[in-house]
């Protein structure tokens, strides 16, 4: 027995259900909780990972109704990777916020673990779900849970960042329901598979607005260009660790739901230049603006949202290759971001405004942290040997043959900016003068470990890309294999 | 396992431990760093040999390691020069800051170039380029200073460069399925007419940069001269030479394949004449040592380029004896540098003067390489600087001859600079105190203008070298002597040496130079630079007086229009514009949350209007 | 000239979604001919295996139980975000502002009304599976009790402690019985428990179960979002 | 599309519920007030609910429930409304009224931060 798919969903809302009362027992317990949950699921993941990679997709149903009657959840290697991935992070994210703030107290810091781990578990929700209609309601979990944790702080702007994200989340609520009821009405089924099976036989404009609907919707939560102003506020407003967990498992699940949407759902063939365009644009206006940032985590986060675009056009290609490279790109994304993220949370952990001046001469009091972000900052530019390299090889070389040089050539010039920028902080950490008289704080004991654990997962990767690559290939091989999908949703029998 | 896996993991396992050893012991970290450049040195010319490859497959791609007769003849640059400048950094390094850091990126630019060196597929051969870029990057910026503008413009262009190279990669193994640099070549005769041009334009842009050529030079200057001078004379003196390998073999596989190639040759040929003449007239205009050396780096570049571009049998020859010469000389002189800075803290010529009897080793180091970079003979760069005329004149580039033999001429000027600011002149009191540079800094410098000297005088050492390595390349088919083609060479039973004839004039030169000498060291007096008077007006003790102030004023006055217009101006034009646009586009997030909505429903009714041209 | 510009915006974006949803009209059949919609199987399953006679109880609770199961998380997360976000550190809870108290004809008539309203709370999810109504419907009739009790009486309180209580131990059951279907049945949120007879009170399996602790838990939420939104107190520039 | 009476009822509901959305929208993207811009909000999700429950429904429909007089008789199933479009409205419901109460709770905090509603004077976070 390796344990099924629901028990990714049930078990962190049994625990969160669980976790107020356990607090009246002993305070610290809802702080451990959630931690135990993670561990749990990530053994579970990683456990159905190696099933399924060995004996093929899992299909769970709810409820005991077969699709497309009921509810029902994939476990495919493509999503079983994205699922594993995101538990991995949100572990790492909930060990290094653990005592992330020494002094928050009990109230505050039983609904920040909470909400994170809600936050996980909605994007997992995300990933795993077969169903349209169940991925909105689990798109409104990893919102409000955005919403609170973006507003976590008191004394700063979060309120006005979170506000924005509600405006535009609750924008994107109502398209993605315009979009749902248009299938519903069509095609009188939610299940994925069976849209997919029958979507062929919708009036094709129907069919294109629900798609521009759904892309606008998700493209809200993936920060597409002109859909990503919440974005860069609520990275920068939220606490350190929570912007790693919107920059490696919110904006993935989001992905994700596009790509589900665009290889499996629907048969549009336009669609992948869509992406393509979409992508691009978000990538360069996403890295341009970056480059001109006085605050360091807002940086990060329009880098952030330009690895987002650059992996939608790797998925706009539409063949195999672009999907691993995409997938390649999200992987090393969510770990280099995280680290980041983590990094540099510490290296303007005491500062008021997070400007990226203040992180000036930073090395000579946090070595470590300063030599991981340094690290961060040259795997995630792709310099070999670090992990960015290789996938930025892989999006290359898949561009290639697709025969897209224009791409090629904006990509690249792209990354020449984001160079810039790049070597510009990291050359502050090292070579210049402290200007201000912000104490540094010395990172906890648990936040060393988990930075530290992700630059060693940077260099393996760098130096031996085969670690993931077989995973990769066959979770990009999952996706393109849309018939393969249906088949095994639909053949379930009662 | 091959011995090359074993010297890149030496090198790296070597770079690792050098830069942790320094938190136990000073002594074992410099231990640490001899053995991790000098053990692989030897592994590599003990053991490796051609034939032999190596392969490591790394996310599904395989990577082939080997070595051929031409990668032979730069390995032996970079391991030469790397185990000298190592030793010369051992010194060089002695009580200075970030020491771990420095030998760290040491050891990775080393091991950088050899991997491009032995790189046979294309992706080991970027993966090692960009190696070389961050590791050369990060000690640029070590001492801190301007590094925001010199080393983003070195990193900027030489990303630039490799995303390049990086496009033409993947866009080869798209037209052949394979990374190797054999099938490239295979295939490129059956390739577009517009891909054969545009393949080895993108390698050229990235080889072009680390070459200093033309319009990509800007970085070099700031670089070369911030860069500390123990791994500056590795950065000009090898690692400039990577790009001059990869257009070698561009030039010979790709570029020489197609009639269009002939266009090719001239531009380049012609973009080394104008880098070497402005790199020459920058270097004069220099007050500082390390600036006048960069320049002059980009100058000598530019004949190199210039050699290897014109495409005859000669002018290659020349090309790559240069490329000896240069790291050989040029490294020399940086390390001489070195020394002057270690000792007295300043590479000013307006501020260190009359160092020869404080510093006499540095100053015969100083002084051969000089001779050398002249292409003053006996010393090797006299033999590269004839076969480069005598191929320019006898491919008929007499234009072409003109601006090297300006170029050359005028590099005198700076030669004559760099010798009289430091070294002859008055003593000042100032520098009263310093003392020779330590032995193991002189050393690596002796042995290396001996080998100016060795290399001048029986050059066939290098150029049969240089002959079966460009038979490897399919330059040239069969063992041919070329040598033999250039008239200042002769062979003298197994050696190619200079023409004797030349000997005697020399001899006779250096005759009279010695009895002028001792006539002048009679008459001798010591005084102080402040001990003239010029119109009757004694000078005053805080004027500066020193040989270089205003060094060349008439000729600079003359050549100053042509001076007027930097590149470097250009591309900070392009830079700050840049900027500007980006500043624009960063306020498209108005910070207003209903701007964010519009924006969304414009989106949406975008795609709406235009759902038939999408879908 | 900005709402120009959105009422442009606006009125194109109208023009589309109403276009489209006129493509598929309205009060006629507009599922595409030859498919077999999931509402066809769903009513008639509703009555042939649950023995519910509410279709839409059906629907929400056992076929798609677990956008429900989301929906109460979703409503969960609404209040733990809400406590986050409104959270003080001194004291958790300010002085309610009043502009006036209540009359005597308010309070005692809201303290005769609220049995009732409870009561009646209480009847719409307990046969939510049987009539129009449900747990969330049930909840909010509840949660408006408290709501005319908090704003009759100025200082009536309700114990943090035990709506944060209830709401855990709804949410358990919730998760709990479906888990138990896990374990029983193989799926999550299986029936386990014998459907009974149609129309009857104790029928449908575990979907009264599940419903009386969706109302339990949204009764409970809705209370607590009320009260502490009432206790913000309303210091500028805090 | 037929020209009686109910012809019309097509464009009445569907463009009445569209219209609301359009109107919380405008609502949204206009108004200055924090709290309009929430009510905006609240507007869209309402008309959105409209359009899902309308689109369930047929032309003389009945309620989705089995009483039992209906039992039997199993044609009464095909004049039943569609249920699920009813189930999905109740979840948006919910779901729209986590995201108002935590909009409020929001427009609360910033209220007391800085001291007005006006959405122009809230733009610490830009560019």
């Amino acid at each position: 027995m390796v344990g099924t798919p629901v028990l990714f969903i049930a078990i962190p809302l049994l625990a969160a259900f669980l976790i107020p009362l356990l607090g009246m027992i002993w305070k610290e317990l809802v702080r451990i909780v959630p931690g135990l949950v993670l561990t749990y699921l990530l053994i579970l993941a990683v456990n159905l990972l190696v099933h399924v990679l060995a004996h093929g997709p899992v299909v769970e149903v709810i409820a005991g109704w077969v699709p497309p009657i009921g509810i029902n959840l994939v476990f495919s290697v493509f999503s079983g990777f994205l699922v594993t991935l995101m538990i991995f992070l949100g572990l790492l994210v909930w060990a290094y916020s653990y005592r992330f703030k020494r002094n928050v107290d009990y109230e505050p810091a039983l609904k920040y673990f909470l909400m994170l781990m809600m936050l996980i578990t909605g994007s997992v929700g995300i990933v795993l779900t077969g169903d349209i209609f169940n991925m909105f309601v689990f798109i409104e979990i990893t919102s409000i849970s955005g919403y609170g944790l973006t507003a976590f702080y008191k004394g700063r702007d979060s309120a006005e960042a979170s506000f924005k994200y509600v405006l535009l989340g609750s924008v994107a609520s109502t398209f993605l329901l315009l979009a749902i009821m248009i299938i519903y009405s069509q095609l009188g089924t939610l299940n994925m598979a069976d849209i997919a099976n029958k979507i062929h036989l919708m009036n094709p404009t129907l069919k294109i607005v629900s798609y521009i609907f759904f892309v606008t919707a998700l493209g809200i939560e993936a920060e597409i260009f002109p859909l990503n102003g919440w974005a860069p506020d609520a990275y920068a407003e939220a606490p350190g660790p929570v912007g790693a967990a919107f920059a490696g498992i919110v904006v993935k699940a989001s992905v994700y739901a596009i790509i589900r949407y665009t290889f499996t759902i629907f048969d549009l063939s336009g669609a992948f230049n869509f992406l393509i365009i979409i992508g691009m644009i978000t990538l360069i206006v996403a890295e341009t603006a970056a480059i001109r940032q006085e605050k360091l985590k807002r940086m990060l986060a329009y880098s952030s949202i330009g690895q987002m675009g650059l992996v939608l056009v790797a998925f706009g290609f539409g063949t195999e290759e672009g999907v691993f490279a995409a997938l390649f790109l999200m992987l090393n994304h969510a770990i280099i971001k995280s680290l980041l993220f983590f990094s540099g949370s510490y290296l303007v952990y005491n500062s008021k405004c997070k400007y990226i001046k203040e992180v000036n001469g930073m090395s000579k009091f946090l070595p470590v942290t300063s030599l991981l972000f340094a690290l961060g900052a040259f795997a995630i530019v792709g310099l070999p040997p670090f992990a960015g390299f290789w996938s930025k090889l892989s999006v290359m070389t898949a561009a290639a043959d697709s025969n897209m040089i224009l791409i090629m050539v904006l990509v690249l010039m792209v990354s020449v900016v984001e160079l810039v920028y790049y070597l510009r902080v990291v050359n502050r950490i090292y070579f210049f003068k402290k200007e201000t008289a912000i104490e540094p704080k010395k990172p906890t004991f648990n936040a060393l470990v988990v930075m530290i654990v992700l630059g060693v997962i940077i260099l393996a990767i760098g130096f031996y890309p085969d670690v993931v690559t077989g995973v990769l290939h066959k979770a990009s091989a999952s996706l393109m294999d849309k018939s393969q999908y249906i088949h095994h949703v639909l053949s379930l029998r009662q | 396992m091959e011995m090359i896996h074993i010297i890149f993991l030496i090198f790296l396992g070597g770079a690792v431990l050098t830069y942790f050893s320094g938190k136990i012991s000073k002594v074992l970290q410099d231990i640490f760093f001899l053995a991790s450049v000098l053990v692989p040195a030897y592994l590599f010319f003990a053991y490796v040999g051609a034939g032999r490859e190596a392969t490591l497959s790394l996310g599904g791609i395989t990577l082939i390691w080997g070595v051929n007769h031409f990668s032979w003849l730069f390995s032996l640059i970079v391991l030469g020069l790397g185990s000298m400048a190592a030793i010369y950094a051992i010194g060089y390094m002695k009580g200075k800051k970030r020491k771990g850091y420095f030998y760290f990126n040491f050891i990775l630019s080393i091991m950088a170039m050899m991997g491009i060196l032995l790189s046979i597929d294309l992706i080991s051969f970027f993966i090692f380029w960009e190696i070389m870029t961050w590791s050369s990057y990060l000690v640029t910026i070590y001492n801190g200073h301007d590094i925001q503008r010199i080393g983003i413009k070195y990193f900027v262009f030489s990303a630039i460069g490799a995303y390049a190279m990086l496009m033409a990669i993947v866009i080869v193994h798209h037209l052949t399925g394979s990374f190797l640099m054999s099938s490239m070549i295979n295939f490129y005769p059956n390739m577009s007419l517009s891909m054969q041009i545009w393949i080895p334009v993108m390698f050229l842009l990235a080889f072009g940069v680390k070459a200093a050529m033309m319009p990509l030079h800007v970085w070099a200057p700031d670089a070369y001269s911030n860069a500390p001078m123990a791994y500056t004379s590795i950065f000009s003196g090898a690692l400039s030479k990577m790009g001059i390998y990869g257009m070698v073999i561009v030039l010979v596989t790709m570029i020489n394949q197609i009639p269009q190639g002939f266009w090719f040759r001239e531009v380049i040929a012609w973009l080394g004449g104008i880098t070497a003449a402005i790199g020459t007239l920058w270097a004069i205009k220099q007050d500082d040592a390390k600036k006048l050396l960069a320049y002059s780096s980009v100058a000598q570049l530019g004949y190199i380029i210039t050699g290897i571009a014109i495409g005859t049998e000669l002018g290659m020859l020349a090309g790559l004896f240069l490329a000896v010469m240069h790291a050989l000389f040029k490294g020399t002189l940086f390390m001489v540098t070195g020394a002057i800075e270690k000792q007295t803290g300043t590479t000013n010529f307006n501020e260190v003067t009359g160092l020869i009897r404080k510093m006499p080793w540095t100053f015969i180091a100083a002084l051969l390489s000089i001779i050398a970079l002249a292409g003053i003979p006996p010393l090797g760069g006299f033999v590269g600087k004839w076969m480069l005329y005598e191929s320019l004149i006898t491919s008929n580039h007499y234009l072409l001859v003109i601006v090297i033999f300006f170029s050359s001429t005028a590099a005198f000027l700076y030669c004559y600079k760099f010798l009289f600011g430091f070294f002859l002149g008055q003593e000042e009191k100032e520098w009263a105190h310093v003392k020779e540079a330590p032995a193991v800094m002189v050393v690596p410098m002796l042995i290396m203008a001996v080998m100016m000297f060795v290399l001048g005088t029986f050059p066939g050492i290098i150029l049969k070298p240089i002959n079966s390595g460009l038979m490897d390349l399919g330059f040239v088919d069969s063992f041919k002597h070329l040598w033999e083609s250039s008239v200042i060479l002769n062979v003298w039973g197994n050696h190619v040496v200079l023409q004797p004839i030349l000997y005697w004039i020399i001899g006779i030169f250096v005759f009279f130079m010695i009895f002028l000498t001792w006539k002048g060291f009679k008459t001798t007096r010591y005084v102080s630079t402040k001990d003239i008077s010029s119109s009757g007006e004694v000078p005053a003790d805080d004027e500066n007086l020193t040989f270089s102030v205003g060094f060349m004023q008439p000729f600079m006055r003359a050549v100053a229009p042509a001076m007027r217009r930097q590149i470097d101006k250009y591309y900070n034009g392009i830079a700050d514009g840049l900027e500007s646009l980006f500043e624009f586009i960063r306020r498209i997030y108005t910070g207003n949350g209903q701007t964010y909505t519009i924006y969304v429903i414009v989106f949406v009714v975008i795609v709406l209007l235009f759902k038939n041209i999408l879908f | 000239m900005k709402k120009v510009l959105v009422i442009l915006l606006l009125a194109t974006l109208g023009y589309y979604v109403a276009g489209t949803y006129f493509d598929i009209g309205f009060g006629q059949p507009h599922f595409i001919k030859g498919l077999l919609p999931v509402k066809d199987i769903y009513l008639a399953q509703t009555v042939k295996s649950l023995k519910v006679s509410n279709a839409v109880t059906s629907i929400v609770v056992n076929f798609r139980g677990f956008d429900t199961l989301g929906e109460v998380t979703v409503l969960f997360l609404a209040v733990t975000a809400l406590g986050s976000i409104l959270y003080k550190k001194m004291n958790v809870l300010g002085e309610r502002s009043v502009l006036f108290s209540s009359s005597s004809i308010v309070t005692s008539g809201s303290k005769l009304l609220f049995p009732a309203i409870i009561l009646l709370g209480f009847y719409v999810f307990i046969h939510g599976h049987l009539s129009p109504g449900g747990g969330f419907q049930g909840g909010v009739i509840i949660a408006s009790g408290f709501l005319l009790m908090l704003l009759a009486y100025e200082n009536y309180s309700v114990s943090h402690t035990a709506l944060s209580v209830v709401e855990s131990l709804a949410g358990i059951t919730f998760a709990g019985v479906g888990l138990l279907g896990f374990m029983h049945g193989g799926t999550f949120l299986q029936n386990f428990l014998p459907t009974g007879v149609l129309n009857h009170l104790f029928s449908g399996g575990i979907i009264p179960i599940i419903y009386i602790a969706v109302g339990f838990k949204v009764g409970a939420e809705l209370t607590g979002v009320i009260y502490t939104v009432l206790h913000e107190k309303g210091e500028s520039n805090g | 599309m037929d020209n009686t009476l109910f012809g019309y009822l097509n464009y009445a509901v569907y463009g009445t519920a569209v219209l609301v959305i359009l109107i919380g929208l405008y609502g949204t993207m206009v108004k200055k007030s924090l709290l309009k811009v929430v009510i905006g909000l609240s507007v869209s999700d309402s008309g959105l609910n409209l359009l899902i429950v309308a689109i369930g429904y047929y032309k003389g429909g009945t309620a989705p429930i089995f009483s039992p007089g209906f039992l039997e008789n199993f044609k009464s199933v095909s004049k039943m409304v569609d249920p699920v479009p009813q189930a999905l409205v109740l979840t948006a419901i919910v779901i729209g009224f986590g995201v108002t109460a935590v909009a409020l709770a929001l427009v609360i905090r910033l209220y007391r931060h800085h001291g007005t509603l006006n959405i122009d004077e809230i733009k610490n976070l830009k560019w």
